[in-house]
């Protein structure tokens, strides 16, 4: 009891940077509108608050880029708890535009069935709030925090649709899961205190070794940590909920699960590989290496036989993410630390434009053909043809097709990988080439759908999607088409040099 | 610079002439007409043929220009003087350091063979002006003939071995066209497409061959002499500066006579031969009689050097080309009687001389065989035309001696007169052209110590005139029979169904569906049912020509008289004496000066070193040969085969057409004596059986039969066989290799991939206990791993 | 030193918490097994605060009960709404969506 | 230098205007025809123009350095730049490129195959050019990898949409089996890349500095980028995608295909593989060469057992770029010189193959051969015009196929000094082998096809239909066909062009 009054007696207020805080206020007070609006608007003028939300976003957008456009850059409060450094700056970018584009996917869902809007426009706030947290956390405690911030309302997310069976079975049991692997993460990260007397990730980079008396304690609480993000990024063989639950959720929760939320536990695995673990790599890497493996082709292999458009796409975000732990797991690596942390960066960017890309063109289709059912796209292209070029677009910037932005993604993968110059690293290779092969084997088949078949049900009359999908269709085809051809542009965001700097200080 | 050899003197510069420097010219001629009747042929009056025609005269002319100026050359020459040829050649294209050139080569050789294809193509023209008056595809039957002149033309003077390969191709090329000029009929098409690949496969051993030569001969070429490895010239000097390895050199020689076995229908590769007399009867005298098929021995005696050094010509007691050479003779003189098709008949005799022909050059006899060329030409053409004037005019388009013919003598007397001329001259009867050379052939064969290959040719010349004596009976002879007594052509038609010779256009454009060229059947319906008759004049003249050339030609190289009378030896015949060049500068283009070693007084015979010893200075361009001293004795002892066999087969004849019963033996020579010809039509068919019995007892059974056997089910089953057995094996491997294994392997690994994710499809079960059990097995498992590894 | 009796009981807490997740079909049941891993986590982190004599397990602590809180609210909401309308809470019942 | 690089602009122009076409006929409403056949066609006809104004402004004098080099900063993280530039060996592919395109645009402009969609169709084939084009003059690995993938795409939906009836397999097929080959190619230039110090993509500082590598590296790099051309050569083992590919493509595909298509992976070898990674080619040569040898008879016998003519065409081609390959392994000057001119002369040939098996197939409603027949009845002009083809394709002195095909066996018989000459020998002698089937297998057809008397199986296609060679196909036609003939008959316009570049390429093995 003593030395918790001392601690307390020297404590004092700590010194808040409000600035950098900026965008999280914004989307705070966004949200809180959100929720007062839904209390006092009626029915008739649920729109109002699309509107709100989208622009909460977008004015969220502004302090990130002063922010980003200011000269100092580095802040950090909490004594490093919580750093705004160029690196979260673009992740939170990334999170606020695509958060931003999954608005404009849902405003013309959320409109079928009666279903209350408020609460899925507050949800989607909160857990992008929570996000842009996970982008500055560098504590455990607050990454935790963060984690279950974006988690708990994705949970609700998934479970919206209150009457559909589907959707409560999605919510259920992405909700029982997650906690399990948050709870298993937990375990880890008291270890980890429990070793390194500290919450603060650098204090932890410094005494977490793999030498010492403490080796085993420290494999097991670095295995366990990154097992709770490995289920955030549904990487095999945590991946199991993301099937199931993308299919069963409605489909923009689905877009901002496979995109946002994954984005955000990439966000959190670089940063603790980046600053927690640097000296213990050789527990991780090999970790990671075996992850990324599984999960590339594990994923391609199940989506080959999938029927539904979804759970497809499910497991092509699966095995993206495979592609996306590709470079991690040379990360430690001299000579590849900048350009691993690059390529993740960029390909979360890339992949964010173009998934949420597909999952518009899905929305505008469904919306017609009321079926998720791969077929349903059968001859698209002869009654909706710009619908049917774009899908073709994303399809094949997925599969990795230059000039397009996957394309460029993939690249800078394999380029950090082959710049570590090890043979894991040449291994991993060869086994990521193969799989962007193999992936273009229901990537291709969608097309042929689109291209070569007939219409199932001789229906033709063309599709008129609405202005909010168009919009957002006009944005994603453009950035996948402008990240493929001037590469320089997304690499641009992407290339912090000093970003491993940025992390630790 | 090189220093003379002690006792040799600079000679006078040979003597030139504008034909001798432009002889280019005779192929581009024809080539440039080849392209018009293409282009305008068909709007000219006469459908483009004149332009052949023309095109073919100034071919002539120019030749005929050439080989006088060539004479004068020769004649400026001093004796044993090695008269170079005259060679222009312009660079085609280089490319990796190889240069391509185009160019002439103007010797003895050339000159002979240019006027010999020029004339005969001429005459051959001019003929198929009547022949094939009013073909549905008159014009693109002169174009092929003419383009056809044009490669052999370039064949034969081509300076290097890529243009002769050039000219080697577009002859096989024509002769595709033209044996299957008549293409509705699946026969004639087979009959091209067999002889076209039959020639190609020989042509493998061309390319092999050339190949070799280049890569072998270029270095010491280009040093030596500047020129390219691949100039006829430097080539022929390589082979004989004791330079060459022997094996790559009788491996090259051995490749380029595969190539002229094919191209000359040797043995065993004749079988095309025949068959390509499915085409117009023009083409046959042509292609394949007079000028084509002497293209294999032409590149013998083109490149003599290297078969010389490769296959040691003169070394041995016998060497593949003799062997070759024999064998042919023999097998397809046999195959010759049992022919009832005349133009098969012509054919396999024509086998028989190119036979002869490879024979002379293996045995080291190299100007009687390539004199031989030029008198075979004459009278095989004459025979061909004149075989196919009969069917033009007197057997409605059959060519089958035993139906159609008989009697012939009477109606077409120019026709008559003109075969037997040949035909003499063909058998090698005194006067005739082929006495001085056939005869030369097997007696400098002997003398140069191949004496069972001598007995061979003698026994060819025995069954040559036999087998003539035949044709000519049964054509010319005994009572018309068939379409020659003007029956109607219909029975013609059927009894082509029964026997196995090759229908020739008309016979089948009669019951032919659709009248495929109907324009033919207008133009045969002016002779068709008409009586017998001589032909036109565009017919006769050629033929008359022919015969006086058959007749005179051989007085060129007269042996008999003496040394005055032997011009081909003067101006043909390389002369084997060693050459200094004054300037190696002297690249190909211009005509370079030479100096010759004064060979050692005491006899201007058979010393020069060449051929066989290395010059220690200097090259050679053509080996020493020898040269059988003429002994009547020998030619009366050919003389009197001959006339045996000739004798023979008519006394066979007689009995044949003259004995009534055949149980009833020893009455011939009364009935003899009543005269010939009415008992011919009683059951001819019976007598046709009986003559066949006699004879094949008689004459032919051990051979001919045998080898016509071995010819239909080996050689020609091989060859066929050849092609069923890479026919499956190309159907086996493309269903199971390529379809089953290569493609499958692809398919499967999707299959392979699908059926993973079929295996991996449970862990998605679908229960919530189920997913946590995996997940935290998984992360425990990792965590055991790794803390085990890492402590 | 007395801290690995506690290290001790939060592991055995930790492993029954796991093997009720696995083995219990019962959504609420689960809930209370993966509660029974965070309170073993709670256990490990104030066994090492008291060891190191710091204050960051404490708050770390504060923070997962709290969090616990909500995750629970939120998940008996779910267990409910499942509950309207399947009339079940075993989760196995729950595997339309599979493969 | 600097002349080197004066209007640098022409290689940009004639390559993405084509591009600016398909932006136009994007634009254009779907239901005027005309309208957008004349676009694509004018497009076309421009880029052809541009392409004969660079060919007139290239500088023949010095064929072996690259001109109109243009070098902007593209993606300079990676350091990749956008470096273009134009050799004598790239010179005649690129024209020919835009030859066919403009070709085949004409040929299409009464030949749309169904289902119809013009728009699309031309819009896909102008891609295509654009891709092609590029590939030829891409200086720097990534840029050609781009403009490499940037082909797929149009080519896929060529064929899964206006093909035959199995178009769909045969399109996925072809897809798959490129993409593969063209990771590993990725992975490859990567580790080159790295090996030479991770300092540029650009192919000449490649060749500079690619010898440096350790030759077991240098093996697994090559054996990678041999992977990616193999594939689209296509050589034995990979090339089962092609017969596939070319029996369901339209005919524009087809002949698309041929033309270049196939030269993609040729070029690759020539133009990277050998000089960068010098040691690997000596040690991979052989193989390469017993590959190609197996390819060519292998292809021969695949052809003998087709009954259907385009799939037969399909197979002659594994056996002509077996000829092409056959040389390139020589690693000789003058061996590539004959695969250079092989591919070129493939392109005119065969081009011109495809183009009347799909006139064929128009008149008398299918290809198989047993049901056709008389065709010199029928039509004469077609007939001889495919006799023609099959002549120069069977390697005819005088025409186009001979010069590919002759100085290759030529070129085996000494391969540059370093490899096993008697292997070499074997490889020709079977390759003279080849060309006698070739001879069986060509002849064969036409005579099946051109010779005879029409079938009346084939009569269920109405007669009106065997109507003769027409305007548009004479149009198309007669370039290729004067083409063929040219070639054959000057075929230094070609080799001195191919020379010099040729030359510098493999001075690393004393070519």
């Amino acid at each position: 009891m003593q030395h918790l009054q001392i601690i307390a007696a020297q404590w004092v207020a700590p010194k808040i940077d409000y600035f950098a805080l900026a965008p999280e206020i914004v989307v705070v007070v966004g949200l809180c509108a959100v929720l007062l609006l839904d209390l006092f608007i009626d029915q008739r003028k649920q729109w109002l608050l699309t509107i709100v939300s989208s622009f909460t976003l977008l004015a969220a957008m502004l302090p990130v880029l002063m922010l980003g456009l200011s000269e100092t850059s580095v802040r950090s409060m909490f004594d490093g708890r919580y750093v705004v450094d160029d690196f979260s700056l673009v992740i939170k970018g990334l999170f606020l535009l695509a958060g931003y584009v999954v608005v404009l996917l849902s405003s013309s869902h959320v409109e079928q069935g009666e279903y209350w809007r408020g609460e899925y426009w507050f949800l989607l706030l909160t857990s992008l709030l929570g996000m842009l947290m996970m982008a500055s956390s560098r504590d455990l405690v607050s990454i935790f925090v963060a984690l279950e911030f974006l988690s708990i309302p994705a949970y609700m997310l998934a479970a919206w649709r209150k009457r559909d069976a589907k959707s409560n079975e999605a919510g259920v049991k992405y909700f029982l899961l997650g906690v399990f692997a948050s709870a298993v993460m937990l375990y880890g990260m008291s270890l980890m205190y429990g070793v390194a007397n500290s919450t603060l990730l650098v204090d932890i980079a410094k005494t977490l070794t793999t030498t010492g008396d403490f080796a085993a304690v420290h494999a097991l609480a670095v295995v366990f940590v990154i097992v709770g993000f490995a289920f955030k990024v549904s990487a095999v063989p945590f991946h199991t909920w993301a099937p199931d639950t993308y299919e069963g959720a409605p489909t923009p929760v689905t877009a901002f699960l496979s995109v946002a939320s994954k984005a955000a536990g990439f966000v959190a695995l670089v940063v603790l590989i980046y600053t927690a673990f640097p000296a213990s790599q050789d527990v991780w890497q090999p970790f990671i290496w075996v992850l990324s493996a599984l999960t590339m082709t594990v994923g391609n292999v199940l989506a080959l036989k999938q029927h539904n458009i979804v759970r497809m796409i499910a497991y092509s975000s699966i095995s993206q993410g495979g592609f996306v732990l590709m470079p991690l797991a040379v990360a430690g690596m001299a000579g590849s630390e900048n350009s691993a942390l690059r390529s993740v960066v960029l390909y979360m960017i890339v992949y964010a434009a173009t998934n949420l890309g597909v999952f518009a063109v899905i929305l505008a289709v469904s919306a017609k053909t009321r079926s998720g059912e791969i077929s349903s796209f059968g001859g698209l292209f002869s009654y909706a043809p710009s619908l049917g070029v774009l899908m073709t677009l994303f399809l094949a910037s997925l599969a990795g097709i230059p000039p397009l932005g996957g394309w460029i993604a993939k690249f800078v993968a394999f380029q950090s990988l082959l710049q570590s110059q090890s043979n894991w690293g040449y291994a991993l290779a060869i086994i990521g080439a193969v799989n962007s092969v193999v992936a273009f084997g229901y990537y291709g088949n969608v097309m042929r759908e689109i291209w070569m078949r007939p219409p199932p049900d001789g229906d033709v009359t063309p599709i008129v999607a609405p202005g909010s999908l168009r919009l957002a269709l006009t944005l994603t085809s453009a950035l996948t088409l402008v990240f493929g051809i001037l590469p320089s542009v997304g690499l641009r965001f992407a290339d912090l040099a000093e970003i491993a700097g940025a992390i630790t200080r | 610079m090189r220093i003379f050899a002690a006792e040799s003197e600079i000679l006078a510069p040979l003597a030139t002439g504008w034909f001798l420097e432009n002889a280019w010219l005779i192929p581009v001629v024809p080539a440039i007409a080849f392209a018009l009747i293409i282009l305008i042929g068909k709007r000219l009056p006469m459908k483009g043929s004149e332009l052949g025609v023309l095109s073919m005269a100034i071919s002539l002319v120019l030749s005929a220009g050439t080989a006088y100026q060539w004479v004068q050359r020769v004649n400026g020459a001093s004796e044993e003087q090695f008269v170079s040829p005259v060679v222009r050649s312009w660079s085609w294209w280089q490319s990796g350091g190889f240069d391509f050139g185009i160019g002439q080569h103007i010797d003895g050789l050339s000159v002979v063979v240019l006027f010999v294809v020029a004339f005969i193509s001429t005459l051959v023209q001019v003929y198929s002006l009547e022949y094939l008056r009013g073909d549905r595809r008159y014009t693109h039957f002169f174009a092929a003939l003419t383009l056809f002149s044009g490669g052999m033309l370039a064949m034969v003077l081509a300076d290097n071995m890529i243009l002769f390969l050039l000219g080697w191709e577009i002859m096989g090329l024509c002769s595709f066209m033209l044996i299957g000029h008549w293409w509705e009929e699946d026969a004639n098409s087979r009959a091209a497409l067999k002889a076209f690949f039959t020639v190609r496969t020989g042509d493998m051993g061309l390319l092999v061959g050339i190949s070799m030569l280049y890569f072998a001969a270029n270095d010491w070429t280009q040093a030596n002499l500047g020129l390219s490895g691949f100039s006829i010239r430097g080539i022929s000097a390589w082979a004989l500066s004791g330079e060459p390895n022997s094996s790559v050199i009788t491996i090259a020689a051995v490749a380029l006579f595969i190539a002229s076995i094919g191209k000359s229908g040797q043995f065993p590769l004749h079988t095309w031969l025949p068959d390509a007399m499915a085409g117009p009867t023009p083409v046959s005298s042509l292609l394949h009689s007079s000028t084509m098929v002497v293209a294999g021995v032409f590149l013998v005696a083109r490149l003599y050097p290297v078969f010389f050094v490769g296959l040691d010509i003169l070394g041995s007691g016998g060497n593949l080309i003799v062997i070759i050479g024999g064998i042919t003779i023999v097998i397809s003189a046999a195959l010759a009687f049992v022919q009832n098709d005349i133009k098969r008949v012509l054919a396999y005799s024509t086998v028989s001389q190119l036979g002869y022909m490879m024979l002379g050059l293996g045995a080291g006899a190299w100007l009687p065989a390539v004199f031989h060329i030029f008198t075979h030409a004459f009278f095989k053409a004459c025979l061909f035309l004149g075989a196919g004037s009969i069917s033009h005019s007197a057997s409605h388009h059959s060519f089958d001696m035993k139906k159609d013919m008989g009697g012939l003598r009477k109606v077409m007397p120019i026709t008559f007169a003109t075969w037997i001329v040949s035909t003499l001259a063909l058998c090698g009867v005194f006067p005739f052209s082929g006495f001085f050379s056939k005869d030369e052939i097997i007696d400098n064969v002997g003398y140069n110590g191949y004496n069972t290959f001598m007995v061979v040719g003698l026994i060819g010349a025995f069954m040559t005139a036999a087998y003539m004596t035949r044709a000519t009976y049964l054509t010319f002879f005994g009572e018309p029979r068939g379409a020659s007594a003007g029956h109607a052509a219909h029975d013609t038609h059927d009894s082509h169904q029964t026997h196995d010779s090759h229908d020739t256009h008309d016979s089948h454009s009669a019951h032919d569906p659709h009248a495929a060229h109907d324009t033919h059947d207008s133009h045969s319906a002016h002779d068709s049912h008409a009586a017998p008759h001589e032909s036109g004049l565009l017919i006769t003249v050629p033929l008359m020509i022919l015969s006086v050339l058959a007749l005179g030609s051989g007085f060129l190289n007269a042996t008999p008289f003496g040394e005055s009378w032997e011009r081909m030896k003067l101006w043909v015949e390389p002369r084997a004496s060693v050459v200094f060049e004054e300037s190696k500068s002297g690249g190909p283009g211009e005509s370079l000066n030479l100096v010759a070693g004064v060979v050692s007084a005491e006899d201007s015979h058979s010393k020069s070193v060449c051929g066989s010893a290395t010059p220690e200075e200097g090259v050679c361009y053509a080996p020493q040969l020898n040269h059988a001293p003429f002994k009547w004795s020998k030619a009366i002892m050919s003389m009197l085969i001959v006339f045996a066999g000739g004798a023979i087969s008519w006394i066979l004849s007689m009995l044949v057409f003259t004995k009534r019963d055949p149980r009833v033996a020893g009455l011939t020579s009364r009935i003899r004596l009543l005269g010939l010809g009415h008992s011919f039509l009683v059951n001819k068919y019976y007598l046709d059986h009986f003559y066949e019995k006699v004879v094949v007892r008689s004459v032919a059974y051990p051979i001919s039969r045998a080898a016509y056997w071995f010819n239909q089910n080996i050689l020609d089953g091989v060859l066929h066989g050849a092609a069923r057995v890479t026919t499956k094996l190309s159907d086996w491997v493309y269903k199971n290799v390529d379809q089953r294994v290569v493609d499958n392997t692809v398919n499967n690994s999707a299959v392979l991939t699908k059926s993973v994710g079929t295996a991996a499809q449970p862990t998605q079960s679908g229960r919530v206990s189920q997913y946590g059990a995996l997940l935290f097995s998984a992360t425990a498992i990792a965590a055991l791993v790794l803390v085990i590894v890492n402590t | 030193m007395f801290v690995n009796q506690f290290l001790f009981l939060a592991a055995v807490l930790f492993c029954i918490g796991v093997y009720g997740v696995i083995a219990r079909k019962n959504a609420v049941l689960m809930l209370m097994s993966i509660e029974l891993i965070l309170n073993s986590v709670n256990i490990n982190l104030l066994a090492f605060a008291m060891r190191n004599g710091s204050t960051d397990g404490h708050t770390f602590a504060l923070y997962i009960i709290a969090v616990a809180a909500a995750e629970v609210g939120v998940g008996l909401g779910l267990v409910l709404l499942v509950y309207r309308n399947k009339k079940t809470i075993s989760v196995d019942e729950l595997s339309e969506m599979r493969g | 230098m600097n002349m080197l690089q004066d209007n640098n602009w022409l290689l940009s122009v004639g390559t993405f205007l084509p591009l600016v076409g398909v932006v136009v006929l994007l634009l254009m409403p779907k239901a005027q025809d005309s309208a957008i056949k004349n676009v694509a066609l004018l497009t076309s006809i421009a880029t052809l123009i541009v392409g004969v104004y660079t060919a007139f402004k290239f500088d023949y004098g010095q064929a072996e350095k690259l001109q109109f080099v243009a070098d902007v900063n593209w993606i300079s993280v990676i350091k990749s730049s956008y470096l273009i530039g134009l050799d004598g060996i790239s010179l005649p592919l690129y024209l020919l490129s835009m030859i066919i395109t403009l070709l085949v645009v004409i040929y299409s402009l009464d030949h749309v195959p169904s289902p119809g969609k013009p728009k699309s169709f031309f819009a896909l084939l102008l891609v295509l050019q654009t891709g092609m084009a590029g590939t030829f003059i891409a200086q720097d690995l990534i840029l050609f990898f781009v403009f490499f993938e940037l082909v797929l795409l149009p080519m896929f939906f060529l064929i899964g949409v206006w093909g035959g009836e199995q178009r769909q397999y045969a399109s996925i097929k072809f897809f798959l089996y490129t993409m593969f080959g063209s990771a590993l190619m990725l992975v490859a230039f990567l580790a080159l890349f790295f090996k030479t110090g991770a300092e540029s993509f650009s192919i000449p500082f490649l060749i500079e500095n690619g010898a440096g590598i350790a030759k077991t590296t240098q093996i697994w790099i090559f054996a990678g980028m041999f992977v990616g051309f193999a594939v689209k050569v296509p050589m034995f083992p990979f090339h089962t995608w092609l017969p596939d590919a070319h029996t369901q493509a339209p005919t524009q595909g087809s002949v698309i295909l041929a033309a270049i298509l196939l030269k993609l992976g040729t070029y690759g070898f020539v133009r990277i593989a050998l000089p960068t990674l010098p040691d690997a080619a000596r040690e991979w040569a052989p193989y390469i060469g017993g590959l190609a040898v197996i390819g060519i008879i292998y292809g021969a016998l695949g052809c003998l057992a087709q009954s259907d003519m385009k799939r037969l065409i399909a197979f002659s081609s594994v056996a002509h770029m077996g000829f092409v390959m056959l040389g390139i392994s020589t690693l000789t000057s003058f061996g590539v010189n004959a695969a250079m001119f092989g591919m070129v002369a493939h392109g005119l040939i065969t081009g011109m193959l495809f183009f009347i098996a799909g006139s064929v197939k128009e008149r008398y409603h299918t290809l198989e051969i047993a049901k056709l027949g008389g065709m010199l009845t029928a039509m004469p002009r077609l007939g001889w015009i495919f006799g023609f083809c099959a002549m120069a394709s069977l390697g005819l002195p005088g025409l186009a196929g001979f010069w590919g095909e002759f100085p290759a066996i030529l070129s085996a018989y000494n391969p540059a000094e370093g490899l096993n000459e008697s292997t070499f020998r074997v490889f020709m002698v079977i390759a003279a082998l080849g060309t006698v089937l070739a001879a069986a297998y060509l002849l064969w057809m036409f005579q099946r096809v051109a010779f005879g008397t029409a079938k009346t199986t084939s009569s269920h296609s109405s007669h009106d239909d065997l109507h003769d060679v027409t305007t548009h196909e004479w149009i198309a036609w007669t370039p290729l066909l004067i083409g063929i003939l040219v070639l054959g008959v000057l075929p230094n316009l070609l080799f001195s062009v191919l020379e010099p570049a040729v030359q510098i390429t493999l001075k690393a093995f004393g070519g």
